[in-house]
């Protein structure tokens, strides 16, 4: 095999840098991040870690519709944004709030969509970060857009798209990375293979070697990393970042984690799978072993845990206080939007709607 | 044979089984139908029943399975598919349009394509953006569709298991907000087939002519109204295409007054095409212009927001005010 | 400046050029429309005058094409995407349906997508299977896009500029069998803009109602009448979303007898809804149920048939024979 | 690198066994097809040679309204059917005439669809050839649904379903390939990459190092070959039907081939290509290449190469001949075939018609 080969097919394992047991491996490509990155990391861990848990929660005291949950995942979540400048974008799915929150954008805002009162509730250009996408991989291809753009402008802007391991399997899945690798877009794929979309898991969407073997058919190099190795995700998505940035091209990472929860709460997993499928994942949980890690190495004393600990009871306390709060949007905000100038159409239908809801009151 | 209480989900289940029983070349697939039974639980039970061959999960991506029901009902198969929810039947629009619809008279007729495309269809369960379409305008504008779209418990069995009988493909629209209301029928009875419209209730002043998830609030306005003194006709279209012109048009002419009442937005649609038809057909016994009630025309809203853009009973008895009784 | 003879064809060249030199975020790319020019040669000479970063061709994927336009858009540019063929069109119908249509609207205006959507629209030209495809009102009935279709070569050139210009997405639809008319124009004189219909021709008795391929028809059908004495208006939409109710209404009271000429299948489709509409705000001046002279309900036909399907002369004509003239 | 890349990933180099200059070259993989099969071989291509240039005249003449040219590409086009049985599905593209007619399919009812009397002449039951496909990339899925249904019913069906290289930047393509995949269904992927999609060169389609690269990341082993060596081509199509009907899952093959005229008639190839990039394509001609071979070997001697000739005349006769015939598809067809059961809407406008053609004649 020829070295074109070698430069595009991921590594034979997914890359760790820490195992499950909190034990440090070398690697011949990846160095491990510095002390700081880590420690920052992981008050991050457990902040994404609360407000999974805390959002989990307030679905069933009715304050969000549904809630789709990174438990498990949270490594993936923080990693995809540690490793983006300001300016560059964040593509999020409808899975991603922790990514979306850790890169700065408001939590209340970040749940609109799933507390129903607006399809989106915050700016994607205050933080740089593109409404979550409900239509599977279908952010992929905006996303080179953007990416190209930035190139178009002269910037060095990354984009970061996020994907799950269902998502691959659709065509705009394809034409993406192959848009992107044509056009040499700065853009790191990142697909989180939790093993499964909804009930299907991983061997009913593929039988590829794996995911990050598909970088190959496109001209972009693929790579695969421990989705539950923090130090791994991170050491991995910043080469794959800062190749993009330097002008490299697309690539593409699978991190290889678990959807430890159902799919949402009205998901029932027990229907498609086993409780002893899920238990190792458990033992592999990315907190509990960069918690050993840190503290077999020092770098985190009781202080330190506890100080990440109440951030994230805060930022816990603010989900569930501005989530208590209750809203009420205005019906005229369903015409308000939806063109630059309304149109006649439209204005009639909001005056018939306005006109409708005045005589109630009436 | 006894009548027996089912939900409309129920009901779809049971043609489901029964349509597989009474034919093993009916396959059924999609995302998510497998173990799980689908994210509505239309097909619970099916894998169970007639094994992995009949009732599968495929990858997730919605070209490949409608193209992939093009391939097995061209050697021979009867596949059902469906969409897990009708936005997510967008990315299969061009096979649809270019495949399922044409094939039949691309080959003269040699390629029958007896596919069904089953839809969890239109509002009113609070669900997030790009769950909640209502896309039959799309379809039902398709040249070599057939359009359904069931509104009670017994209409959904029976037209499922005519639309599995179909030589050709059909569009089976089940609405979601319905699929929990609980009918007592009996499945062995025989209904109306498809293409035929029903009278769902009898009225002399005005004609709602409704199809699935507003028959219920036509039907509801037309029991209001009734307290009130107006005598309100309520037509079940069933079928979109075909058209039964036939029974709506005589429905339109023994009151000469009509409202369509339709969940999708109205611009170039399924209720403009209505409104069309039976003014052209009916003109001289209109005493006045037909009246819409749909959503309006906007992306469907949040959650929250649902409810104003919903047909309702009121704005249905506003718009069966404004037919111009003083004209009459 | 003076009158020039140009084709539609060249005028549409001539405004991607010139609205590219105002305005350098201007993006233009598809298939094909590089180095070929496209293959109506639309994009004829833009890469050579504006570089490969301007105009460009893409891989060979429609989703990827409209989904990179969002994306692009997102981030300062304007694009302007062709689909080869509008039937071309249909893989990209997730992209235009689900984001290009509801991202402005999604979040609650921040982000707006000037994109343009360039199509080569309609029959007339012999085109094999899929070439010929009318499908505007899968666009039209999709909230969230405007939809615009030109019917002279000065119209071409003005509505793209300002379709270019505008700040939301915009279907543009390009009747094929025009691309080649040629009419003496002054680009730089101002027409109306979009939204606007206006009435190409007057007449007192009835009106016809046409967009895109069907105006020079209906031109040709009122010219035929005149010399029957039948003085027949003819009113060009230029614009189908958003829809001008005003002059549309005002022409059709004038009259009191309307005709809407479309080539598209009837069923659910913009024809039916300018029926819907026009009687809704107009009944009681109609002296008889507006008629439409459409494609039929069937796929494009074939080359050698075609002819069949399109409206023509003597259809409109016998169209406007049957406005129950005995009546008024 | 593991033995799954070995396995999945194509030949260094596009298998080749007979080179253009007519040599013959070893392969440690693929043998030399027998001498009778690259003799017949060989009658079929300058017959398919002959078709297509026949067939080019008949748009000159106005009576195709357009031909989409397979010429240099006829070792594709016939080695596609040759590999075939009977019982066995072949999916063509609107370029694939040729393989169409060398699959025994009437060459007018081929040609109906460019003629323009109708979408598709022939019973694709007849020979098992599926309507041609211009969408592209569609009938692929197609592919799959019919070869998924053969292993349903038992038999051992192979579907071979043909594709250009602008058709593999398209979502179907790799839903296709993951779904064949997925099912293990009996396909033959066939690539016959020419370079060209209308005016787009390979290199802005994708920068794969090929397109049978692109196999691997569906778990599909891919193949390529010199695809104006139909010696080449039959191994390398041969072994790949036969690993599919084996029960192997679906192959896929690329074809490096040259697309030596325009688009088609409509199209001016000058506008995007130079002469000089055309010109060493000639040499590398299919049937030069073959007839030296087989002249060579003694396999090939004047006799039969003048039948060779003689049949393909006959064959352009028929074409001419019969689409000579003017005809004159009934408009009524355009109402007949849609529905099985006419609706009340069809009927009413196929009335409509029938009335207005009735008082036009009167
Ligand atoms: C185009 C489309 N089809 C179907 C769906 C319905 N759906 C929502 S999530 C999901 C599974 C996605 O799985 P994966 O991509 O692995 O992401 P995960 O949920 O595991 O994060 C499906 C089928 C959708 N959102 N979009
Ligand atoms: C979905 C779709 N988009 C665009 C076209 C228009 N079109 C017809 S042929 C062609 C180029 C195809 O190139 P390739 O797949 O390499 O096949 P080739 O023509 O070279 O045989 C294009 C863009 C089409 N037929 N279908
Ligand atoms: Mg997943
Ligand atoms: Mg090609």
């Amino acid at each position: 095999m020829t070295t074109v080969e070698e430069r595009l097919l991921p590594s034979a394992e997914p890359v760790q840098l820490i195992d499950q047991n909190g034990v440090r491996h070398e690697h011949p490509q990846y160095r491990l991040p510095a002390d700081e990155v880590l420690v920052d990391g992981y008050a991050q861990l457990v902040k994404g870690r609360r407000i999974n848990d805390q959002a989990g929660a307030l679905v069933r005291q009715g304050r969000l519709a549904v809630y789709p949950s990174s438990h498990g995942q949270e490594a993936c979540q923080v990693a995809a944004t540690m490793v983006l400048r300001e300016d560059d974008w964040l593509f999020p799915t409808y899975r991603d709030t922790v990514s979306i929150i850790s890169r700065g954008v408001d939590p209340i805002e970040t749940l609109t969509l799933l507390r129903g009162d607006w399809h989106s509730g915050y700016d994607p250009y205050e933080h740089k970060v593109a409404p979550q996408a409900t239509p599977l991989a279908t952010q992929l291809v905006h996303a080179v857009g953007v990416a190209h753009a930035a190139r178009l402008k002269g910037e060095d802007t990354v984009v970061m798209a996020l994907c799950g391991d269902g998502g691959t399997s659709e065509g705009d899945f394809h034409e993406a990375l192959n848009f992107a690798a044509v056009f040499k877009a700065p853009v790191v794929f990142f697909i989180q293979n939790n093993e499964y979309a909804i009930s299907v898991p991983l061997a009913r969407q593929t039988v590829a070697p794996s995911l990050a073997h598909k970088g190959i058919g496109y001209g972009v190099p693929g790579e695969r990393a421990d989705g539950n190795d923090l130090a791994g995700l991170l050491a991995v998505l910043g080469q794959a970042v800062a190749k993009a940035r330097a002008g490299e091209g697309p690539q593409l990472v699978e991190a290889h984690t678990y959807r430890v929860q159902a799919h949402t709460n009205a998901d029932d997993a027990t229907r498609y799978r086993n409780e002893a499928e899920v238990t190792p994942w458990l033992e592999r949980d990315p907190i509990k072993r960069l918690d050993a890690y840190l503290s077999e190495q020092g770098l985190l004393d009781d202080n330190a845990k506890q100080a990440a600990e109440s951030a994230a009871e805060q930022a816990a306390d603010e989900l569930r206080v501005g989530l208590m709060e209750d809203v009420s949007p205005d019906p005229a905000d369903l015409f308000r939007y939806l063109h630059t100038t309304q149109t006649s159409q439209i204005k009639e239908q909001a005056a018939f709607l306005q006109d409708e809801l005045a005589r109630e009151e009436a | 044979m006894t009548h027996v209480k089912l939900t409309m989900a129920q009901a779809l289940n049971q043609a489901l089984r029964d349509a597989m029983r009474a034919d093993e070349t009916v396959l059924m697939f999609g995302e998510d139908v497998g173990a799980l039974g689908g994210v509505f639980r239309i097909t619970d039970g099916l894998t169970a029943e007639f094994g992995e061959d009949r009732c599968f999960d495929t990858p997730l991506a919605e070209s490949g399975i409608v193209g992939m029901a093009v391939g097995l009902a061209m050697n021979g198969m009867r596949p059902v598919v469906e969409m897990q929810f009708d936005a997510f039947g967008y990315p299969a629009f061009e096979q649809v349009v270019s495949h399922v619809a044409k094939m039949r008279n691309r080959t003269r007729g040699k390629v029958r394509l007896p596919i069904v495309i089953r839809t969890p269809y239109a509002g009113g369960i609070g669900g997030v953006e790009h769950h909640c379409d209502s896309s039959e305008s799309y379809y039902a504008h398709t040249p070599g569709l057939t359009v359904v779209a069931p509104a009670t418990v017994a209409d959904a069995y029976t037209l499922l298991r005519r639309a599995i009988e179909f030589p050709d493909p059909v569009i089976f629209l089940e609405p979601k907000k319905l699929y929990w209301a609980k009918e007592e029928v009996d499945l062995t009875e025989d209904q109306p087939g498809i293409g035929q419209a029903v009278v769902r209730r009898e009225g002399a002043d005005a004609t709602l002519i409704a199809y699935g998830p507003t028959v219920p609030v036509a039907m509801e306005a037309a029991h209001v109204a009734a307290a009130e003194g107006r005598q309100l006709q309520v037509v079940d279209l069933r079928s979109l295409v075909p058209f039964d012109d036939e029974a709506v048009c005589a429905a339109v002419r023994s009151t000469g007054r009509a409202v369509v009442v339709a969940e999708a937005s109205g611009f170039a649609s399924v209720s403009s095409e209505i409104v069309a038809r039976v003014t052209e057909r009916c003109f001289h016994s209109l005493a006045a212009p037909i009246r819409r009630v749909t959503g309006f025309d906007i992306p469907y809203p949040p959650p929250m927001l649902e409810r104003y853009h919903l047909p309702s009973v009121d704005r249905i008895l506003d718009a069966v005010d404004d037919l111009q009784w003083e004209d009459s």
